[in-house]
């Protein structure tokens, strides 16, 4: 059988879980396997319970699943949380300093949750501290590894002579990883190369971990036996180690977009931070470009700027998610009123209002399509990964430039909170077509003139001869303010019929992709794309054959197109995360179909690939509700 | 050859009201950019929305007709993408102290190099009339129901605390004032905000054209006969000329203190300025060295549609 | 034949046009009949050209129609504007003074217009001056009535010794006004009646416009014969003469609004500043009630400060348009997450952006019921007329009340800048249900109980023993954040259920409304059901039945009712005062059908009912197009 | 009995970085709460959002968690439908300084009375770590990348320029000062606002603890342990006291002055105070005579279902 592994690790927030996740996932990645982990993590910034579950495997894989090869745990809330989670055969590593704490002594339990594993342990006759929790993981099948963090720093302080060690808690995490390294037989090199890299600017404490590392790695061998083992395969050439938001940030670089405005918000602003990280480019055969990365006092004025920018002719975008986005919706019709390219990636998360801040969701589809007031043309398009949303950001500046439009990008929380590996980002597939842009001008200049396909030749300011304005209100081919009717059908009829030439030109595989069809055929956008490619390969070894259509353009909506990709299919189900179905909606009303069944989830966790095979499953075999929601995940 | 200040009008029909103040702040807008000579291409003008709003499309040079209140945000975008455009930011006090000063105080800490110019009528003209934040409070005018429930904001006081680098004020019915004020505020290298007090005889019947003429004072004293008197024919001085702590305190609270004249003692002219600080664009490229000559704008980002940005050292660290 | 007549005044604005059309309209309705009239204006204070037309008929009416009856103009402007749309039989005033005024001496005359004008009078041969206009109306059978009114003024400085009359131009206005009613024989007691009441405040002014009114209409005689006349008819008793705004603002006033917060807006503002001029209330058996009105510094302020009014228990509501609307999507997630009860009025114009913003548009529906990031349950509901929308104001408060749900209620400019007779509004009619608002509670409380209809009740900030936490967050059952799953899922079903509660309860009278269903059948929303009540009538009086179904609630949508009503309807006209039909697609979204043709409208200008008819009448004959453009009005 | 000050806390699980600055002012505030005696059921506390939003989720009175920058907005809505509440508005320093300026502003104006705390630490901490508008120009805290791009805002100065007419400022390590503080906000009839300095131990390493202790001050003078000074203890006189213009300027001009301390000496406590300026709730009664017995909160509205509104007035003046 081919190697499948899930590997977890889980602590307070900022006690190292993400670079411990880190460390692991360079490892397994340098040898050989492909990765696909996922960060959770509460509204907070220190000591509520935050947890990364790695997926390590030979085959490809684009989701995690519901179980747990090996957990390893520093803290008794991690067990809490996860005992149940890991199946048997699996095994935890854990601190056995915590065997007698009690599940009411951690106070960042919640009472729902705390409620729930009450009854859970309650049922199990298993008592409420940290060994009744692991007890009911052994009886489970699961094997424990009772280390004492504590005595290895003591041991490491002594074997060294650096009595600093001893209290050196914040080197949990890589004890965690090494010790969970050791014990699957992974090889130890890559694990003190991935500290190195990772700990790259600060010497000192690369030599310190690799210290604790390599005393970890080595009472790895005590731990005695574990049914799994990574021992590393052939390593693959041309393969990354993405997060996120890398895809739209590099994606961003290579289109050429030099102008970000943002506002603070999760899950999009590492976006922009890491675009201002790198804000000096190298070109090609020039002299450096950048990105003029600008925090702004709040969303409004980030689109306001991005406007602003985009008018010099500078390709421009924000990135926010649905609270910042809310506060563009005005000015977002100014821009399609204007026809002035811009693209906003919208990071999306559980809403409504502050929701769930951290977590996940697919919930502003709708919004985003029939955001702001009054009739324009705008472009919604959707990134189904992080791969992908590296190519999807190379479009979305190119849809924007060649119909004058603003161009939504989603994206969401999982995309950005996964780290993953995947083929080596390929710039030279980024094509940029910026349409009727003008670079001089000759004769009288109006930026509004009537053309047969409704796109004028573009100035932008500075431009020599290319003077315009810009109103908000109704404009005439100079962009002077006009009441007159017929002017107005002129302009609006101008304007809403890009629409028309974006379904008309935007090639069919980038509007949706077909992942097959079959008599059951599921239908989604968007990140759920991982777990349904999954799932519906699990779906194909049992086999079911069940298809699949990924929908990316869904303003305007391809409706023919998926009208026509979806002939052969009798069944539909809609795959989302949110509460109403909103891939749904916009199906129903553009194509006159409604799915025969939604798999939804708005816990704000990620699906996992399992609990959509069981519900697909189900729903083939009639046992399935009309709408069935998904739970996994803590 | 520079164009002439004809050149700098449109042929757009103006609706203002006859006597509106605007007439006076247009102009002299036009007679700046024509005495500083700068091309029509070169330079944009913002506006925000209100009656003050429709100033772009009355001024021949590139115009951005905006949203209610967001003018500041559109122009600093504009300014930073392309640092060696003139930008020129108009609009209603309401436009930029009520629904826009959120931006306005975010303006200041940033000190992108233009500049701002309120329309300071003390109301919401194009909405008929209710009180802008200007208005002081208790204050009726004609075309309020009851008097001004809110207390006025000092344009002069909160530029200073949010951290612009010239702040002025001009009346629009002293055009060649105005005029030279807007220069000086064009040319400064930073932020500049002027305060325009313009009279608005459609709705504001308190501030008008005869009240600041101090009709009304006349009886009291023959001497004066205006409430407007400027700041340059006085000693005061309100330049930071050198970079002390000491000396900095004392200029703006100086300014501070002289916006607190009002009633009876318009000042008028330049109430801080400092060029000590430096402007958004040169922090820039203290970060990004070669940013003023090779701004966003100019970037050249493709070769026949070929992305010409270099990311392999990025991906590079990436492969694993 | 029934009396029906059109009058048209116009003029620059700040001449007087509405307060001279009020005269008119409070003659004509004094003297028993109907009147709708409607008022057009540029965005601009003074000198733009603004018109008023005033229908008057003893029937029903609910719309304008194409043509004008009689039109009286002191601007050339009013004439070169309108001249063309006086039908033959139909009469002209006009100040003989402007005869020879040249087309390009009009400086607001747009350049669009003065081309269409130019070849429409090159096409009938007539120079490019009043003259010219008014020949060709002559030439169409319309009589001129040339009136100096240099001289009337003259005239009535000499009668009274009164120089100062000489100059009074500001009288122009009602000097029109009288000379109209003079020629179409109106008795003139109710004409000095009118401009007594509606410069009640100002004696003197009162006094002189009367002075010119009797002069005027004394002259009138003078004019010679008209075809039409007006003698007056029974009065009507309980007939009330209302502009717009006056049906949500009493509407609020009697539903016990309390609180209303606000930012100036067009076409909004009006019924704010109502609110404020009346701000102390007479209560029955009580001291004064009040309205606090209070002017916000933005709408983001006005829908924060409503909701922190409404979280006292007060009853509590904000006006605005599109722009303010898309500034207030952001804390209108806020509210629904925290079931605050809460009434947006959404007077809506033509979009997108600034667009015409004096202009009628119904273009923000597909916005409203969208609005918002994340799934959270709203009502969306929408008045075809003032009448209607008085009593609407009242049920929106009690469905905000009752499912603790955001209410946007969808109004106009249409509605807002008519004036009409009505039956006198009866209050008795509106009942208050606050649903569960407690005024006491005993024992633990928490604001968001589980319940078996998912309302929890609701107490009020200083209610003793009633304290609760209110987050943008998910939260608990207390309102305390929670990121717990499956809490989650039990509040975000919680929250959602109650739109299929509002469906299940609300009575189907108040969801949608059948004025007949046949084979062709008409479904609209909002104010364009005025002209379309008038276009059935039309085309009943033709012989033609052509059914119409307007809905009202419009989110949660009423698929099942819509669908049934729409059984017998073969074929489905939707009519809509936007570009892309969006009521149609609302309607395919959840039902499933789509409108077999679209009568659309986007010039800000409202439907008059002979457009209208006219398009369905083609549709029925075949000869019209799939999407029919409507393009009346100046 | 009024409540206990255990009574003020709620047992939600608070999940601030240890050795938070936030800790001392939730505290002061509890413990002013307690030592007014406030009913927990008459006051509520309203908070914007980062880690400070939590606040009000700690206090046990009627507590409203609402929108990044929105805070004053719904306090003032629920003050003016119910103004015998207590309320409270607290919140971060972007929260209120940043995204939320205009309303501070616009709240200056509207001068209703209520108390506004911001939570000064320098930083957007619920974000990580981003600059936030008090940060000063050129600063690097740990969790910036490059030094702070824009000038910092001064809080005191722009409540002054907005309006407020009590303006203080407090520590969050003094929490006995903090908490007098706050009930003299409290009980100042108009907006008082405070601007607590509260560091940020996990983002914020430039004004910490240390810092404010004048701990690396301690070397160059061995007599002064800490910046801070509170202001009562100088003869510092912060309030005006009679109506005279000129009394005003003085006063204003004063805290001005006094706000532009900073660096080495940071004075805390009250720098302005103007109870002459009526409150937005009393003008509010110029308008509508009953208005503070029958607020709206408290109207009837309805018997039985039937509206108890009697609009006959209006209805027959609309009668034809
Ligand atoms: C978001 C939004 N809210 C409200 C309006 C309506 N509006 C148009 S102009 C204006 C006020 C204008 O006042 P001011 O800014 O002082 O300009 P002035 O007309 O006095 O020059 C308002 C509120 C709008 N355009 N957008
Ligand atoms: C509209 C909107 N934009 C952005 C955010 C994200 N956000 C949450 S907290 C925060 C900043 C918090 O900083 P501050 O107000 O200083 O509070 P602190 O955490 O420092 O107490 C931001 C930007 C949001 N919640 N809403
Ligand atoms: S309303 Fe006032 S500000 Fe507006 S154009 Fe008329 S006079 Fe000028
Ligand atoms: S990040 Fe800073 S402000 Fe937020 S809780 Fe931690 S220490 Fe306090
Ligand atoms: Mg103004
Ligand atoms: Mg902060």
């Amino acid at each position: 059988m081919m190697t499948d592994f899930t590997w977890l690790i889980g602590g307070p927030q900022g006690s190292g879980v993400e670079s411990g996740a880190n460390i692991f996932s360079r490892v397994c990645a340098a040898a050989g396997y492909n990765i696909f982990g996922k960060r959770e993590f509460y509204s907070n910034i220190k000591g509520e319970h935050s947890y990364f579950t790695v997926r390590v495997s030979e085959k490809e894989i684009h989701s995690n699943v519901n179980d747990v090869t090996l957990m390893t745990s520093f803290d008794a809330e991690t067990i809490f949380r996860h005992f149940d989670e890991v199946s048997a055969g699996g095994g935890i590593i854990y601190d056995s300093g915590l065997e007698q704490t009690e599940t009411v002594k951690v106070r960042t339990l919640d009472k729902p949750f705390l409620d729930r594993l009450h009854r859970r342990l309650e049922s199990l006759d298993c008592p409420f501290t940290v060994t009744g929790a692991l007890n009911a993981a052994r009886n489970n099948g699961v094997t424990l590894y009772p280390v004492s963090f504590k005595s290895l720093l003591e041991g490491m302080a002594a074997e060294s002579g650096n009595e600093r060690l001893r209290n050196m808690i914040r080197m949990y995490n890589v004890i965690g990883v090494s010790l969970s390294l050791g014990l699957v037989g992974m090889p130890a090199h890559p694990l003190y190369k991935s500290i190195g890299a990772i700990f790259a600017k600060k010497p000192q404490v690369a030599q310190t971990n690799e210290h604790a590392a390599r005393y970890a790695y080595s009472h790895a061998r005590q731990l005695g036996e574990f049914a799994h083992n990574l021992p590393g395969i052939a390593q693959r050439p041309d393969t990354i180690l993405v997060q996120g938001h890398y895809g739209t940030s590099l994606g961003k670089m290579v289109a050429g977009c030099r102008f970000q405005s943002y506002y603070p918000i999760t899950p999009a602003s590492d976006e922009s931070t890491y675009l201002e990280s790198h804000e000096i480019l190298e070109v090609r055969n020039d002299r450096p470009g950048s990105t003029a990365v600008i925090q702004t006092e709040d969303e409004i004025s980030a689109i306001g700027m991005m406007i602003g920018a985009a008018l010099t002719g500078t390709r421009s975008s924000t990135s926010t998610s649905g609270p910042g986005f809310a506060l563009m919706t005005e000015a977002l019709g100014w821009a399609g009123i204007n026809e002035v390219p811009i693209v906003i990636t919208l990071y999306q998360r559980s809403g409504p209002s502050t929701g769930l801040p951290t977590r996940h969701g697919q919930d502003d589809l709708l919004f985003a399509v029939f955001a702001g007031h009054g009739d324009f043309a705008k472009i919604v398009y959707a990134s189904g990964d992080i791969e992908e949303s590296f190519y999807d950001t190379g479009r979305c500046f190119n849809y924007a430039d060649k119909y004058q439009i603003p161009v939504i990008h989603m994206m969401d929380k999982f995309l950005s909170s996964s780290v993953v590996t995947c083929k080596r980002f390929d710039p030279s597939r980024i094509s940029i077509d910026r349409g009727l842009l003008l670079e001089e001008i000759k004769g009288e200049y109006k930026r509004f003139a009537a053309t047969p396909n409704g796109i004028s030749p573009r100035s932008r300011l500075g431009l020599a001869g290319g003077i315009f304005w810009n109103t908000g209100d109704e404009s005439d081919e100079y962009g002077h303010i006009t009441e007159d009717p017929y002017m107005r059908i002129q302009m609006m009829d101008k304007r809403m019929s890009r629409l028309d030439l974006v379904l008309d030109e935007i090639p069919e595989s980038e509007q949706a992709v077909s992942f097959g069809v079959s008599k059951y055929t599921m239908i989604s956008w968007g990140s759920a794309k991982g777990p349904i490619l999954d799932a519906q390969t699990m779906l194909k070894e049992n086999g079911i054959d069940v298809g699949f259509v990924q929908v990316k353009l869904l303003h305007p909506f391809p409706a023919e197109l998926i009208g026509r990709l979806l002939a052969g299919a009798d069944t539909l189900i809609d795959i989302e995360a949110n509460h109403s179905g909103q891939l749904g909606k916009l199906l129903l009303q553009n194509t006159g179909r409604k799915p025969d069944y939604y798999i939804l989830k708005y816990t704000g966790r990620a699906m996992t690939c399992t609990e959509l095979y069981d519900s697909v499953y189900n729903i083939i075999h009639g046992t399935a509700k009309h709408r069935e929601v998904l739970t996994r995940g803590a | 050859m520079a164009p002439s200040l004809s050149e700098y009008k449109t042929d757009v029909h103006n609706d203002w009201c006859p006597g509106c103040g605007d007439f006076g702040i247009v102009n002299a807008l036009q007679m700046a950019l024509a005495e500083m000579g700068i091309e029509r291409d070169r330079a944009a003008i913002f506006s925000g929305i209100g009656c003050s709003g429709k100033t772009s499309h009355y001024i021949n040079t590139y115009g951005i007709h905006t949203l209610h209140g967001r003018v500041l945000t559109f122009a600093q975008g504009a300014k930073l993408a392309s640092p060696d455009l003139t930008v020129v930011a108009v609009g209603g006090d309401g436009d930029g102290l009520g629904i826009g000063a959120g931006h306005f105080v975010a303006a200041g800490r940033r000190n992108v190099d233009m500049t701002y110019i309120i329309f300071d009528n003390g109301v919401y003209g194009l909405t008929k009339g209710q009180a802008s934040p200007t208005l002081k409070l208790g204050e009726k005018t004609k075309s309020l129901a009851s008097p001004n429930q809110n207390y006025s904001v000092n344009p002069i006081g909160l530029a200073i605390a949010s951290g612009f680098t010239f702040v002025g004020r001009g009346y629009s019915y002293d055009v060649r004032h105005l005029k030279d004020l807007i220069i000086r505020a064009v040319k400064h290298r930073g932020l500049s905000f002027l305060d325009v007090l313009q009279p608005c005889p459609t709705y504001n019947d308190i501030n008008t054209r005869d009240w600041y003429a101090g009709v009304d004072l006349a009886d009291e004293s023959a001497q004066r006969h205006s409430r407007i008197y400027k700041l340059e024919e006085t000693k005061y001085d309100s330049k930071v000329s050198y970079a002390s702590e000491s000396v900095l305190h004392e200029k703006i609270s100086q300014a501070l203190i002289k916006s607190l004249e009002w009633d009876t003692k318009i000042p008028i002219g330049i109430f801080y300025q400092n060029e000590l600080i430096s402007a958004c664009t040169v922090r820039m490229a203290d970060k990004i060295p070669n940013y003023l000559e090779n701004p966003p704008s100019r970037q050249r980002i493709s070769d026949n549609s070929s992305p010409l940005t270099d990311i392999s050292k990025i991906l590079d660290s990436l492969q694993i």
